[in-house]
């Protein structure tokens, strides 16, 4: 019998003014003693609901509705709250996706664990400092308050908690989410080790997928509330059976190789509070046929494991999603569009965020922008886009000194030098919709009456590739997925015809299907418009995918820069081998 | 350090404003401290005899001239600490009366604050635990309907029903006429006696605020990750509910509660009106229709400074108890 | 996603967004039927009423009978038809002290929270100022300072006594909300300071806004019938605290017409009550946690 | 335990009242210790039966009765002599002699905030002129300060002269006095006085102990109180007195409310169109007094007639064939037959218009928490109304209106005048030209500045007349004044309120009895005695 067996377990979110989404819906599966268990999904199709469910943590609106969790011989979905109570953690534990925010900010991290030891009556002697060593961390941790850590020592906390009782089975919900590369990394090797060490089963939610190829031993992809494929890691690293998860692995390839092309699933899941029928994938599915539309396909038994699809059998068609691999032309060089010479930044207080930096930006070119956070990334993007005026060093933007405009004048650079957000989703005022949002620099750059902006900001959507564009223009944010988000949020970069467009880690908070699909309408930007581009992320995928140059910024210094190709696969620097150290190595 | 002194510079400043107010607005009503007692004195036939006011116009040596110069000697003189004579209790000061007040209105207001603040609050977190059951109606409902009635209102129904229809308490005073002031047993359970109607009329419309705010703020906690992994963590619903709910919830309530306590003397001209009760609220009200500018000043002046007072509380209060902002002030 | 399903998602949403989640609220669906009744009675008032509120022709402080459903006062009027025109005060005084009192908090709070700086700690020193100065005295003050009494002039008053909490409020609001990217979107986009307050960060504040203004209005009604009842009010004025007052200074009690004391009462709580449960709706639209009560 | 202090334990002795409760003793909302006799604004209403002047008046029928003083004397004009009273006693056991009186008079001389009334305006000086004897000499002939002449609380010398600063004396310490109580007991809750038993006249004062007692100043708590049966005697404003306080114990509930003062219509005689005789004339019948005195002052008082008199304790200044004792009859079809006759005609829709044709339009004020007058304002503003005129009410504060009407920035307005047993002051207060102001100045009592030499003359004549018929020949000129010339409109009497109970005491002054205006505690307390 295996640890913990879910069997056709449902959960349904009944909003009192809302429809009823149907989040899971009859999931079945199995984990036995020691696996490491990872569960892969696109954003929102229900991965955390599902965990919740299985710990019987759904807050309402959400119920389950149907099917039952046990663990270890007991039913935890009809289980009595005082039973529950006595196995939670002491034999089943968690770290949540959000970890941040899942400390009690007003009592002390050694309170927590005094209060964890006392709900189960077990004396705590020293314990709470040896589960702290155990995640590299002083005792000292014990004494202070949450606030007073940093992300990634809160989130070693988190984990050092959920081991306090020696549980067998840990629920680990996207533990890393939001934390820098080199610590996450940190915390995932201390993870594996310990759970080598100790043998306690993991089931592991995430949506980064070399991490979790990387880690689990059996792989889940689930999609809109269903498991669609359940298959050995390595199995299905070589082969996945369902049509998604070939989509979903497609979107991830290793900067290291030497070749890459990346593909990514187009469209958006179905809404889960309407009835389904068929297929969940099949609209978005390359091997769609007729029987795909009506016929709901069961999760059978094929390759190694499990799939949910009728075509199963069939041979994958080969690129079904693939972009097409565009060649790469090698611009000439000519002067660049803007020169940053030995900039550096103070900030009040001492910080120097950035030191000494420069580079050129050059039409047509995307020089990107890689390192870890904290090491300057976003403060050069103020100094080139005129948000904060560099210490030392100067910008130029052909004649004119950046740093030194003001008022009128810097509004009028910004006609040139434009900025793409992180954030999809706060670039974006909930209040006003997609026209007003487009027309605003259109009418205040270039000076387009009303009307003729209108028409203008249709356009924009269709080179970002929304369209028709009339079925978005009186669209509210909210309305919108995020990459379609993001693609507004380029076209109102777009709309003053800038020379240089700046863009700070614009898919960081996306999903990675989305993620290859807003990189390719970049890249192609970037080539047919002649813009130069600085791209700024901490993923060196993307850079690789993306960037024709390289810049490595550790502490606001360049370590490295050049061609992308040499500086991923030839990297000289330390920092560089760090960085690219802290890449998932999927199995 | 610097967050220091930007707090004295504040506290400096705004005591400096309320000062200059306090000595302005009183000023900038019209009419005569010399006329309104004699007119107070007219009482029915309100004939107001020139002579009369003449002298009484010599009696208090009515302030007259540059008003900038009587600025000067106003602010000079509080700076001493001393807040010259009251008009209406001529010739005692207006330390005197102030003292005789204050007793009254810190206990009588005091005491219910406290009371209604730990009663709401634990009302709120109760409700707020057994959230959308019958209790938390009852309470949030209940409590709302209640704490609407006009309090002036409640405190005459009160008056009536228990003060002369049930004759259950004294209706009116701080005491009775019969009972010497001082620290005897005797005194001290007769003025119990007689602050039961007004404290309770206080009690209850007091609670409403607390109960709801903390309701608010515990549903809001209880929701939060750290609530429901301790959940997760196995922690009994009760020490989930004060250790991660009520403890969190109950920070904002707090400093509510000492800018309440700081705005007690402002907030009880109705309760000590209706109640005819021996303190500092009801002495504002005399103050301000006779133009006692003297006692009004003073008034004016102790309820800013507690306002402030409560304010500086509050920041530090909220250190205290908020290990988040304890930090902050080095930043 | 239906609009609900988006409302439920915690996004904002536009007016009918907010009545849907108002409406369903259940306490605030009670308080909206309890306003409509007060407003339709002020409205009607000088339909619906069965004598005009001053008529005093009547028999002098007599009980609840036939033709006086509530008695009459101690000067013979109508105790029902005062208590009627009497939601009219209370309601107008709610609303244009509501309004004017959030007017300046916004201006205020909108001012000091974006241009910060040396404007910011100005605009800030006064609203701490203004929070510190004791209200009720001041309001009591400034009544009585007024040469003329009138409805406006207690409207004006509670409304100056009354903007500096809601001032600060909007201030911290706007402070997060001017460092959101969507805001240095719009400064990338060329847009004007003032268009960016109105445009980007106004609508983002309307919950608060509203919340703030239904607080306005339940101090402002609370605020003269206190006045009010001390005398300060405008005695040509039918307002329930001016009622309250008369029935205090007529003997009421004395003359046990309680019915021209204990209706007026009641009438201002339920209106308060009626505010307060709609509030309760008005909270759920900033605060996602308290919207499946 | 809801009623105070009437758990008296004084034992009786007979043909005694052991106690009685009394009403309000002044001293604010928070009474502090304060027997200085002279500090009107601030003492409390025990020092009344503990300091005694030379003579009583009794302020109903405006006679003095002999106190300190057994008698009086004007030797001339400018002279008046008084008689003392031999062995009265300091409650120290000293006798109270003349030298005390003059002391007395001296001490408000020396220091002018203790002279209230003024007095020293009139006086020249005041010595005793032998062992009995004290001797007070006038600038002027001194009839019309007779009253103030004999208001002057006497103290003793002995202890009085070693007070440094009299003004700020507060005298709680064991004070000495002549009085027929002293302090028994003080908190700001209730004042005790009991019997003198070495007073002059203690054979006459049956109460053994009067207890004030204090509340909310004839708010609901005190009426309620009062309907209770918790005051023997109290004064204030009782609404629906009849209902709320007399049937509750016909047999014991009384009140007897004469008239004080008398409440006017004050037109601003600087401002057309009241600068108009005939307009003001006209004027006199447009109100409806009958609803003044029934719905705004419950009934409790008596119309005022146009004299400017109160008919009928006046009755006797008033001169022979005057109809109606001058009291005026609401008609306002006179008025407007009036008006129209005197040029001001209304147009086609009813506006009243002015001499220069257009409407006239004016306000009326009113302080806003006189809530009576408030009600009276609203019947004068209707009868205005009535007749087209465009009038606004205004409700200012009290303080606002006072320095408004006096700097005589107004239309129209209530005003209030009289009620003395100084006939001269109380016709002088508002009509004398030398009590006005120019507009803008603070008048001193003449606020509707009437400036008419006819009416000067009189007053002056009345001042300086020693003799009653010079007094009444003045007097009824004054009346034929306001008669005619119309400075002012009288509408109605101030009242003044006094509810007494007879089941402990009776002897109280009463409407069939009215030995003594409701104010005069010494005349009263030596007529109560015991019931039964
Ligand atoms: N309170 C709620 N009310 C209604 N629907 C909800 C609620 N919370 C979540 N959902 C819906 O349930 C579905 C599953 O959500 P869940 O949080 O489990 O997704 P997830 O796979 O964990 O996504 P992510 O990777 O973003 O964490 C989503 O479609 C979401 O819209
Ligand atoms: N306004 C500021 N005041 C003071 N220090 C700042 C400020 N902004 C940034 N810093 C500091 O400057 C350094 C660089 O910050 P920056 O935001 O440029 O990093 P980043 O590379 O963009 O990081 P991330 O990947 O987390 O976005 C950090 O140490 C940061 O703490
Ligand atoms: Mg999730
Ligand atoms: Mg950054």
């Amino acid at each position: 019998m295996a640890l913990l067996e879910v069997r056709e377990l449902s959960v349904t979110y009944r909003p009192r003014d809302g429809v009823p989404v149907r989040a899971v819906d009859r999931v079945s599966f199995d984990v036995a003693e020691g696996e490491f268990v990872g569960l892969l999904g696109e954003s929102g199709c229900g991965k955390s609901t599902l965990g919740n469910a299985v710990l019987r943590l759904l807050d309402k609106p959400a119920a389950i509705t149907g099917g039952t969790v046990v663990f270890d011989g007991t039913d935890i979905t009809t289980a009595r709250e005082e039973t529950l109570r006595s196995m939670r953690w002491a034999r089943i534990s968690t770290v949540f996706q959000s970890s941040m925010n899942s400390l009690n900010p007003v009592i002390t991290v050694g309170a927590q664990f005094e209060d964890t030891f006392q709900a189960h009556g077990i004396d705590p002697g020293h314990r709470a400092a040896e589960l702290l060593a155990m995640v590299s961390l002083d005792p000292v941790v014990l004494r202070r308050f949450p606030h007073e850590l940093s992300g990634g020592m809160k989130q070693r906390v988190a984990l050092a908690l959920a081991l306090a009782l020696s549980p067998r089975f840990v629920l680990l919900d996207e533990p890393t989410t939001g934390l820098d590369v080199v610590v996450q990394r940190s915390i995932l090797d201390r993870l594996r080790e310990l759970q080598v060490e100790l043998g306690f089963a993991v089931l592991f939610i995430s949506h980064d997928l070399g991490t979790v190829m990387e880690m689990a031993d059996r792989v889940m992809v689930m999609y809109a509330g269903e498991i669609v494929e359940d298959q050995p890691a390595r199995a299905m690293t070589a082969a996945q059976l369902h049509p998604y998860s070939r989509g979903l692995l497609g979107s991830y390839a290793d900067p290291r190789a030497a070749q890459i092309s990346v593909t990514y699933v187009p469209g958006r899941p179905p809404d889960l509070s309407r009835e389904q029928r068929g297929c969940r994938f099949a609209a978005r599915c390359p091997m769609v046929v007729d029987a795909c539309l009506s016929e709901h396909p069961e999760l059978l038994p094929a390759g190694q494991g499990l799939a949910r699809c009728l075509m199963v059998d069939s041979p994958a068609i080969p690129g079904g999603f693939a972009v097409p691999g565009r060649a790469r032309v090698d611009t000439a060089e000519g002067p660049p569009v803007l020169a940053v010479r030995d900039v550096v930044k103070d900030y009040r207080g001492g910080t120097r965020a950035v030191d000494k930096v420069s580079f050129d930006l050059h039409s047509g070119r995307v020089t990107a922008l890689v390192g870890q956070s904290g090491s300057g990334k976003t403060t050069l993007a103020k100094l080139v886009t005129g948000i904060e005026r560099p210490t030392e060093g100067s910008v130029r933007f052909g004649a004119t000194d950046v740093g030194a405009l003001r008022g009128r004048k810097l509004r009028a650079y910004r006609r040139h030098v434009q900025l793409v957000f992180q954030d999809p989703f706060a670039a974006l005022n909930p209040t006003s919709t997609v026209a007003y949002a487009l027309s605003r620099p259109l009418r205040n750059h270039l000076g387009l009456s009303a009307a003729e902006a209108g028409e203008r900001a249709a356009d924009l959507l269709e080179v970002v590739g929304l369209a028709p564009a009339a079925q978005y223009l009186d669209k509210l944010p909210h309305q919108l997925s995020g990459g379609q988000r993001q693609r507004v949020v380029i076209a109102r970069a777009l709309a003053p015809e800038p020379a240089i467009l700046v863009a700070d880690e614009p898919i960081s908070m996306l999903d990675v299907s989305i993620r290859a699909e807003i990189l390719e309408l970049l890249d192609r930007l970037a080539r047919d418009r002649g813009i130069a581009m600085l791209y700024i992320t901490h993923d060196l995928l993307s850079a690789r995918m993306l960037a024709d140059e390289v810049l490595v910024l550790s502490e606001g210094r360049v370590v490295e820069g050049g061609p992308t190709l040499r500086v991923i696969r030839h990297a000289e620097h330390a920092y560089t081998k760090l960085l690219l150290d802290a890449l998932p190595k999927p199995v | 350090m610097r967050y220091f002194l930007r707090r004295a510079g504040f506290f400096a400043a705004t005591l400096w404003a309320a000062v200059t107010l306090n000595f302005l607005i009183p000023r900038l009503q019209p009419g005569d401290p010399a006329e309104a007692i004699v007119s107070r004195l007219s009482g029915e036939t309100r004939i107001v005899d020139p002579a009369q006011v003449e002298a009484i116009r010599k009696m208090l040596g009515v302030p007259g001239g540059n008003l900038l110069a009587q600025y000067g000697d106003y602010l000079s003189a509080v700076l001493a600490g001393d807040f010259g004579v009251s008009y209406t209790y001529f010739p005692y000061t207006v330390t005197h009366m102030i003292a005789e007040g204050l007793p009254w209105t810190v206990v009588l207001v005091g005491v219910t604050q406290v009371v209604s603040f730990v009663a709401g609050t634990l009302l709120g977190a109760w409700a707020a635990y057994r959230r959308n059951s019958r209790v938390d109606s009852l309470i949030t409902l209940g409590s709302t309907f209640v704490g609407t009635l006009p309090f002036f209102w409640l405190a005459l129904v009160l008056i009536y029903v228990f003060g002369f229809t049930l004759n259950w308490f004294p209706a009116q005073g701080g005491y009775g006429g019969g009972s010497s002031p001082g620290w005897t047993w005797a005194f001290f359970s007769d003025a119990v006696q007689h602050s039961v109607l007004p404290a309770l009329s206080l009690l209850i419309v007091g609670p409403v605020g607390w109960i709801i705010g903390m309701r608010n703020n515990m549903v809001q906690t209880l929701g939060e990750d750290y609530a429901r992994l301790a959940r997760a963590r196995g922690l009994t619903r009760r020490r989930i509910a004060l250790t991660y709910g009520a403890r969190i919830a109950v920070l904002p309530n707090v400093t509510g509660f000492a800018i309440a306590l700081g705005g007690i003397l402002g907030g009880t001209v109705l309760v000590e009106s209706v109640f005819n009760y021996p303190g500092l609220g009801r002495m504002m009200l005399e103050a301000v229709s006779n133009r006692d500018y003297p006692l009004m000043q003073a008034l004016f002046l102790f309820i800013t400074i507690g306002v402030l007072a409560a304010n500086f509380l509050a920041d530090v209060l909220y250190g205290v108890l908020d290990p988040r902002v304890r930090g902050e002030e080095a930043a | 996603m239906t609009e609900a399903a988006q409302v439920a998602a915690g996004r904002p949403a536009r007016l009918p967004g907010w009545f849907v989640i108002l409406w369903r609220n259940r306490k605030c669906r009670i308080g909206l039927v309890m306003l409509l009744v007060f407003v339709a009675l002020a409205v009607l008032a000088p339909w619906i009423t069965p004598y005009g509120p001053r008529e005093d022709d009547y028999p002098p402080s007599i009980g609840p009978v036939a033709e006086h459903w509530l008695g009459t006062t101690a000067r013979g009027e109508d105790v029902l038809s005062q208590l009627i025109h009497g939601a009219r005060t209370s309601l107008l005084v709610g609303l244009a002290a509501g309004v004017l009192s959030t007017v300046i908090a916004l201006a205020v709070g909108l001012t000091a929270g974006y241009l910060r700086g040396l404007v910011d700690e100005v605009l800030s020193f006064f609203t701490n100022v203004a929070l510190v100065v004791p209200v009720l005295p001041l309001m009591v003050t400034l009544a009585a300072y007024a040469p003329v009494k009138g409805l406006w002039l207690i409207i004006f008053v509670i409304s100056v006594t009354g903007w500096a909490y809601g001032a600060r409020i909007k201030r911290s609001q706007i402070i997060t909300l001017r460092t959101r990217d969507y805001i240095t979107a719009a400064k990338f986009a060329g847009d004007s300071t003032a268009r960016i307050i109105v445009r980007e960060i106004m609508p983002n504040m309307t919950s608060l806004i509203v919340v703030g203004f239904m607080g306005a209005c339940l101090g402002a009604i609370g605020g003269e019938a206190g006045l009010a009842f001390l005398g300060l009010g405008d005695p040509q004025t039918t307002s329930w605290g001016t009622m309250l007052n008369q029935a205090n200074n007529g003997g009421a009690m004395l003359t046990g017409q309680w019915a021209w004391l204990v209706a007026p009462g009641l009438a201002f709580a339920a209106l308060m009550t009626a505010l307060t449960l709609i509030n309760f709706g008005v909270d759920a639209l900033s605060n996602p946690h308290l919207r499946e009560d | 335990t809801g009623t105070e202090g009437s758990s008296g334990t004084t034992a009786t002795a007979p043909g005694m009242v052991d106690f009685l409760d009394y009403g309000d003793f002044g001293g604010g909302t928070a009474p502090q210790a304060n027997y200085n006799p002279y500090l009107d604004a601030t003492r409390l209403g025990a020092t009344d039966y503990m300091y005694e002047k030379l003579m009583v008046f009794d302020n109903y029928s405006c006679t003095p009765r002999p106190w300190l003083a057994t008698g009086f004397e004007w030797t001339d004009p400018r002279t008046l002599v008084l008689k003392l009273r031999s062995g009265v006693k300091w409650t120290d056991g000293q006798t109270l002699t003349a030298e005390d009186v003059a002391f007395s008079y001296q001490l408000i001389k020396k220091h002018e905030a203790l002279d209230t009334q003024g007095l020293w305006n009139f006086l020249s000086s005041v010595e005793a002129t032998g062992e009995s004897t004290i001797t007070m000499k006038f600038d002027e002939p001194g009839a019309s300060v007779f009253t103030m002449a004999i208001n002057v609380p006497v103290v003793p010398e002995h202890t009085w002269s070693k007070i440094p600063d009299p003004v700020t004396f507060v005298n709680t310490d064991k004070p000495v006095s002549s009085g027929p109580y002293t302090v028994k007991a003080f908190n700001p809750q209730q004042l005790t006085i009991e019997r003198n038993p070495a007073y002059w006249q203690a054979d006459k004062i049956k109460v053994q102990e009067i207890r004030f007692h204090k509340a909310d100043g004839g708010g609901p708590i005190d009426q309620l109180k009062l309907s209770r049966g918790e005051y023997d005697h109290n004064a204030m404003f009782v609404p629906d007195v009849k209902k709320a306080y007399v049937d509750r114990d016909p047999e014991h509930n009384h009140y007897w409310y004469p008239p004080g003062g008398t409440i006017s219509a004050y037109l601003n005689l600087t401002r057309a169109p009241f600068d108009d005789v005939a307009f003001r004339k006209a004027l006199t019948t447009a109100f409806d007094h009958q609803e003044i005195i029934e719905k705004a002052q419950l009934g409790y008082v008596d119309q005022a007639s146009q004299t400017g008199l109160i008919v009928p304790a006046h009755n006797k200044w008033l001169p022979a064939g005057l109809p109606g004792n001058g009291l005026v009859k609401y008609d306002a079809a006179a008025t407007d037959a009036a008006l129209t006759a005197a040029g001001y005609r209304k147009d086609g829709t009813g506006r009243r218009l002015g001499k220069d044709g257009k409407p006239i339009a004016f306000t009326f004020k009113v302080p806003g928490t006189y809530t009576d007058w408030v009600a009276a304002a609203e019947i004068v503003v209707d009868g205005l109304k009535a007749q087209g005129f465009d009038v606004a009410m205004e409700t200012p504060d009290p303080q606002t209106y006072e320095k408004d009407r006096a700097i005589g920035d107004y239309d129209a307005l209530f005003g209030a005048y009289g009620g003395s047993c100084n006939m001269y002051r109380n016709l002088a207060d508002p009509l004398s030209g030398d009590l006005s102001a120019p507009i803008g100045k603070k008048a001193r009592s003449n606020y509707i500045r009437w400036h008419d030499k006819e009416t000067d003359r009189l007053l002056e004549e009345l001042r300086v007349a020693t003799d009653e018929a010079t007094q009444k020949e003045a007097i009824a000129g004054v009346t034929k004044v306001m008669m005619e010339q119309v400075p002012m409109i009288p509408l109605w009497y101030g009242a003044k309120w006094y509810q007494y109970q007879t089941d402990k005491a009776i002897g109280w002054p009463e409407e069939k009895n009215p030995y003594a205006s409701p104010g005069d505690n010494l005349l009263i307390i030596t007529n109560l005695r015991p019931t039964g």
